[in-house]
């Protein structure tokens, strides 16, 4: 483990820092939200061209940056401290993985480049019961005519399922769970908006009959791909929400500085300063998670492994608690829609579900662990 | 979790019930008919003193009254801010003129209550109020906002606490007014809350105007007539409340949106609203589910049975209690247990759901309403006092220990308010 | 639930209380917890002949006054309250519990009235290797030469083991684990003192070889009878531990009351106050899980199982919580050997222990809540 | 868990450190000759700025170089109190001649130090120390009561604060001073804590004496001296501190138990005391006691997990930080990511042992260790400043919000005592 911050890394920051500031401010946000898409396609293509954000976990053969996971984490947790809605998560981390991983060199050149750039915009539909890309229990099966495959079946709980182009899909064939590329428009893909409590980051159902769909790696490995390609995606959600949950103890601090009650700011109250205090032991140590697991990411093995649990289980339960914090300190105006603590706390909840809940990769950490 | 009330008025009281009920229950009856009809039997308030309208028995009863319509089918007595606050304030400090004008309307449902307690700026701070109160000639003059007032819009009265000087010290300067909604100065606005839905209300008053003859306690003494209706609100939000389980009194102008008081009982089973998440739903929810043998599921529901039944019997402890330091000793944690119910509780369910917990309604199992009380639980630290409050006051009232230094208690408000804009001022400078 | 608490309860604890203020005070505590037997001989026979507390669980065909659970409820909490190294659970409660229980009225009546007027000690010896008197894992076994017994094998974990004068033994048996009754000071019984974090209540490890035992209650019916001798005993327990955090709490608003720092009672700060407040909610409730069990445990059935497993579980964490927070409130003096906070804790440690932790108390509760 | 330290100048010190013990190391000096070989070479606080017997290195340095001397087998560089905070602060505030004075006996190990800073009525409020120091002439005299001084038995030095002057604010008539226990105006008396060990003194001073060179940092001065010592208290007993693992420096008058470096090697290598009970050892447990399949064990075995990774990885962000204010940021949270480490710790150890858990050294599972681990982890919260006072200073220190309203800063304390007798007496009448 460094720690060490680089130059780059604070640049980086600084860039996607100022940027969001300016276009996705609250206002913005809500906008985004509340759009049938879920997101702002102004702000995405910047995010990608201006910026050269979507390619930086690609490597520089197709179209990409190729950089490290700690400076994806950067980005995340600047994504995550705006609220951004926005289909990076899905297209940028989960998507862009899965074809990285899936090690098929011909298909990565027909997406990975357009991906790079945001031309296109990916999602990975995998969960159907469960939010852990674990595709053993698929019911949605892949039938190969020829060459050709189709898939049928129905996914659920699919980031950016809506705003995606392309659709990276498991499905169950002969040879045991694979991966597929889809066109999302095809006629043939019926997508459903669901109804979510976070409303920042739209999910959708989607079902395929007899879609066709390209095989993508090795039949039967998608177990093997999905697995590393959640442990991934869990780093950079850690990351998310550790940046979550940095402004909302700033939200709180700042709010308990201003508000008087009894004739003094209620920041001068024992019971709001511990609580703050309390807030900002969890958000040090879960941007500490974050920052190791990050470290450790790049290259897969067990230490990449028990690090990402252990990051997913901590943020997770750490952006929640200060979330809620933030609320109480808030008090009854912390509750209203017009206010942003909502957003956050609403974000906080679907993020420590997304992937696994807490008690999920605490499990899996305890297994990591001589357990 | 059988229970028995080995007190035997209370068994007598049920056979009353039902004995006036078999011989009194009309559901052809229009609701205000029907009301009357149970308020000038004593029904509504069984625990008030007779000659106020009840029938002087103990503050169980209302509870127990109301269980037995609920059995029985007819609609029950009316319940609502009015019977959990109102009356009983009014009644405490009101004068035999003001009892007689405001209560039988409140036993007989015809005048739905509010709260105008809060302001954007007196939360927690209650007594930070500045809604302002200007008399004139036989009248008050009310300006100013409030906010956080539940059923507002449905109401044709509210408990409006207003300054009625500003030049004396803050506790002194405050007065309680039975105050009409049903005029010109008056704009309720909903307040959208976490939930998407909107139960409370802002309210604002431009010029609003209240009869001398409606302040109740007297002018400044209001500050004192609110202790009481807190320690009703308390007792109300807490475990032992009886009157959440009670039909809404008089919407506003006494129209009712049923015809019947048959209908309104129907409309009254039926539940609506962001149902309560308790126990039973998650012990069903975790066997649909299939993780009744989650051994950290049985561990969290073990707990919340813990805290619910603890919850429960504190609250009837509070109730019998045989002097007056022990039942508001006990009454005063209600607060706070509940607290943790509704929070564990919300948890518990969201933790069930796994993935489902991200859906909102209409999706998601049951329609949705585990995770739009996961929302609603956020705000149970806070409405009816934070947390951080019920603390200081438990702290304080129950154990004696001293209350914290703030600014002069003793300074006129107005130089206290004065003082801290312009602390305000130097620390955003 | 009646939650009513009647005029002989007042009197009955007026009259204990006033009793221990004078006898049992942190002195005599400290006295007798270090002495040999680990209790004060005078105190434990003031107790049962002048109060007349030990005949309180007998019926008065064997020489009690058949008193309720509530009544006994009343004296287990002050026993809590004052700390009192006293044999009283080990033999009021437990011993003759499981005498009464085993329904063997010819061996009731050699020791009841006895026992009842305090001039036997009983103890039980069931504990092996866990403290949940479950027998079913007995070591210890009993064999029959005629129709005489004699026990082989050892005992752990036996309150007033070496205080006791009889004890009631579980072993297995050919039909069973069964009972037996044993005079504890027979040559052939081994006693060693076990060093215990709490000293307030001694235990003792007992080996048996080939000791003389007399069959108590059918043989093969140890599981059903000690089932409902632990249902009594942790409702009992439950009194105390919600007796004793009382106490705690009162010595932690006592303190914040009379400590200055800043030039403030400590009781001052809201960190503190906040404290207390929690610590009354803790206590209360405890006293309400202890009050109702009491209230359902003089009939066997399902209410009573399941509240008396609600009541040592919560009582249990209640008074633990609320002994730390006594010494937290107390700050470095609280950590001293020489104060009583210290005899606190550890006494809410080993009562959390004794006779199932407050997890297995709440898988019980669980199973008895349609789980 | 695999760590790899990226930066190349940690393994080049690494390599030095190995190439010199290979030279230097002598099992058979004793040991007073071993540190002072050690402490030439720069070796004890390789952190410290090259003319100040160090070698100018970053922080993190000085753990290294014990990690590779126990590593190598060789008696580790001295360490104790006068490392981890008498020789930063004199280093801090000192003068060149008392540097020159203390700091080298505390880095060849000659010189023990204990701190002298807690009184009976100065715990969580220090700077309400009352013991005095009254001038007479080219002394000072010492009169009053520490309490909670470790070490202090087999110490030769104190970190003395004690009030100058009793005419000035609070915080200003408090002077700190570099104290001789050697001499016969002290009285140290260990105290015996809940554990039944006695790792803490009473110390009592009757006109004991303390030369005016031995003021560091000035008259009055002491409280600004005194955050530097706490500064570096804070770092050392939360997760980032790397004298903890140090073999305590010069026992008292150079006393020695061991008569030779190697034989202090082997000692040392040996844990004696309180072992902390850490994620292994109840990994280990979890296993031996048949548990390590139980969820709920599990649960709390990765929480412990995340709680002391997280926290050993926040003091190495605090170690490696390129500004100021956020390695202070971090550091000021070790006390309180400690405490949660060491009671979750305890509880898991007490649940792992069921009934064993009742039992106390010498009986239980490895000598009863857990049960002293339990009996220790109540303090955890205490020692170093209470978590409530460790919640207050990063709340306003790296929080920024606002200090309590408290008495007067600015009287006189002696009038401020005064007070605080009178509202006592008032409040126990």
């Amino acid at each position: 483990m460094s720690f060490v911050t680089t130059d780059e890394q604070k640049a980086l920051r600084q860039s996607v820092r100022s940027f969001l500031e300016s276009k996705s401010d609250e206002a913005a946000v809500r906008a985004a939200m509340v759009s049938e898409l879920g997101f702002d396609r102004a702000l995405w293509e910047q995010l990608a061209g201006q910026l050269g954000l979507a390619g930086l976990a690609i490597p520089e053969e197709y179209g990409g940056s190729a950089s490290s996971m700690s400076d994806l984490a950067v980005v995340m947790s600047e994504l995550g401290r705006f609220l951004v809605c926005s289909p990076y998560f899905a297209s940028v981390i989960l998507a862009t993985n899965a074809f990285l991983e899936s090690g098929d060199k011909e298909v990565c050149l027909a997406y990975l480049p357009r991906l790079a750039a945001g031309e296109l915009i990916g999602a990975l539909a995998v969960n159907e019961q469960t939010a852990e890309l674990a595709p053993d229990a698929d019911t949605t099966t892949a039938e190969q005519g020829g060459a050709d495959w189709t898939l049928s079946g129905e996914k659920n709980f699919v980031l950016a399922g809506l705003a995606a182009d392309v659709l990276v899909v498991s499905a169950a064939a002969p040879s045991g769970p694979s991966l597929f590329v889809v066109d999302a428009t095809h006629a043939s893909v019926e997508r459903t908006a669901l109804s979510v409590m976070d409303m920042t980051r739209h999910q959708a159902r989607i079902s395929f009959t007899q879609t066709p769909a390209t095989l993508l790696g090795e039949a039967g490995a998608a177990a093997a791909v999905l697995s590393r390609v959640a442990e991934i995606a869990v780093v950079a959600l850690a990351s998310e929400q550790a940046g979550a949950a940095e402004r909302c103890l700033e939200m709180a601090v700042d709010y308990a500085k201003t508000r008087f009650q009894f004739g003094r700011q209620i920041g001068s109250f024992q019971a709001i300063k511990h609580l703050c205090a309390d807030m900002l032991l969890e958000v040090e140590a879960a941007k500490s998670a974050a920052l190791y697991a990050a470290e450790q990411g790049d290259e897969a093995g067990a230490e990449a492994t028990r690090s990402a649990h252990l990051a997913k289980a901590y943020c997770s339960d750490a952006f929640m608690k200060v979330a809620a914090d933030n609320v109480q300190i808030h008090g009854g105006i912390g509750f209203t829609w017009e206010y942003a603590a909502q957003l956050y706390y609403k974000r906080a909840k679907s993020s420590q579900v997304l992937l696994g809940t807490p008690g999920h990769h605490r499990e899996k950490l305890a297994a990591c662990s001589g357990l | 979790m059988a229970e028995q009330d080995d007190d035997s008025w209370t068994e007598r009281l049920r056979d009353d019930v039902r004995g006036w009920l078999a011989e009194n229950w009309d559901p052809a009856l229009d609701v205000p008919a029907w009301w009357q009809r149970v308020a000038d039997a004593g029904w509504t308030a069984a625990h008030f003193p007779a000659d106020k309208g009840g029938m002087g028995l103990p503050s169980q009863a209302s509870g127990i009254v109301r269980e037995e319509f609920t059995t029985f089918g007819a609609l029950a007595p009316p319940g609502g801010l009015g019977m959990l606050m109102a009356a009983p304030t009014i009644l405490t400090h009101g004068t035999p003129e003001q009892i007689e004008r405001f209560v039988p309307p409140i036993l007989n449902g015809s005048v739905g209550w509010c709260q105008l307690f809060s302001e954007p700026g007196a939360g927690s701070d209650l007594a930070g109020l500045t809604t302002r109160a200007r008399r004139e000639g036989d009248k008050f003059i009310i300006n100013g906002q409030k906010v956080w007032s539940s059923g507002a819009l449905q109401s044709d009265y509210g408990m409006l606490l207003a300054r009625t000087d500003f030049d004396v010290p803050k506790h002194a300067g405050i007065s309680w007014f039975a105050f009409s909604l049903n005029q010109p100065g008056v704009d309720v606005r909903p307040l959208r809350e976490m939930t998407g839905q909107a139960l409370f209300n802002e309210v604002f008053f431009d010029d609003a105007e209240v009869p001398v003859e409606d302040l109740i306690g007297g002018e400044g003494n209001g500050w004192a007539v609110t202790q009481t209706t807190l320690f009703y609100e308390r007792v109300g939000i807490g475990a032992g409340g009886s009157f959440g389980r009670a039909p809404n009194a008089g919407v506003k102008n006494g129209i009712y949106p049923q015809t019947s008081a048959g209908e309104a009982a129907k409309a009254f089973a039926t539940p609506s609203g962001p149902a309560t998440v308790a126990l039973p739903d998650l012990i069903a929810l975790a066997h649909a589910k299939g993780r009744a043998d989650d051994p950290n599921i049985r561990e969290k529901l073990a707990t919340l049975a813990c805290y619910t039944d603890t919850g429960r019997w504190t609250a009837r402890r509070s109730v019998v209690a045989d002097d007056p330091a022990t039942a508001n000793r006990l009454a005063l944690l209600g607060k706070v247990a509940q607290t943790r119910i509704v929070k564990l509780a919300a948890e518990i369910g969201m933790d069930l759901l796994g993935p489902e917990a991200m859906l909102w309604p209409p999706d998601g199992p049951d329609g949705g309403r585990f995770s739009e009380y996961f929302a609603f639980s956020s705000a149970s630290s806070i409405y009816g006092g934070t947390d951080q409050i019920q603390r200081n006051v438990i702290s304080e009232r129950v154990l004696g220990l001293p209350r914290e230094a703030g600014p002069s208690k003793t300074a006129p408000y107005r130089e206290v308010l004065e003082s801290q804009r312009a602390t305000a001022e130097r620390s955003t400078r």
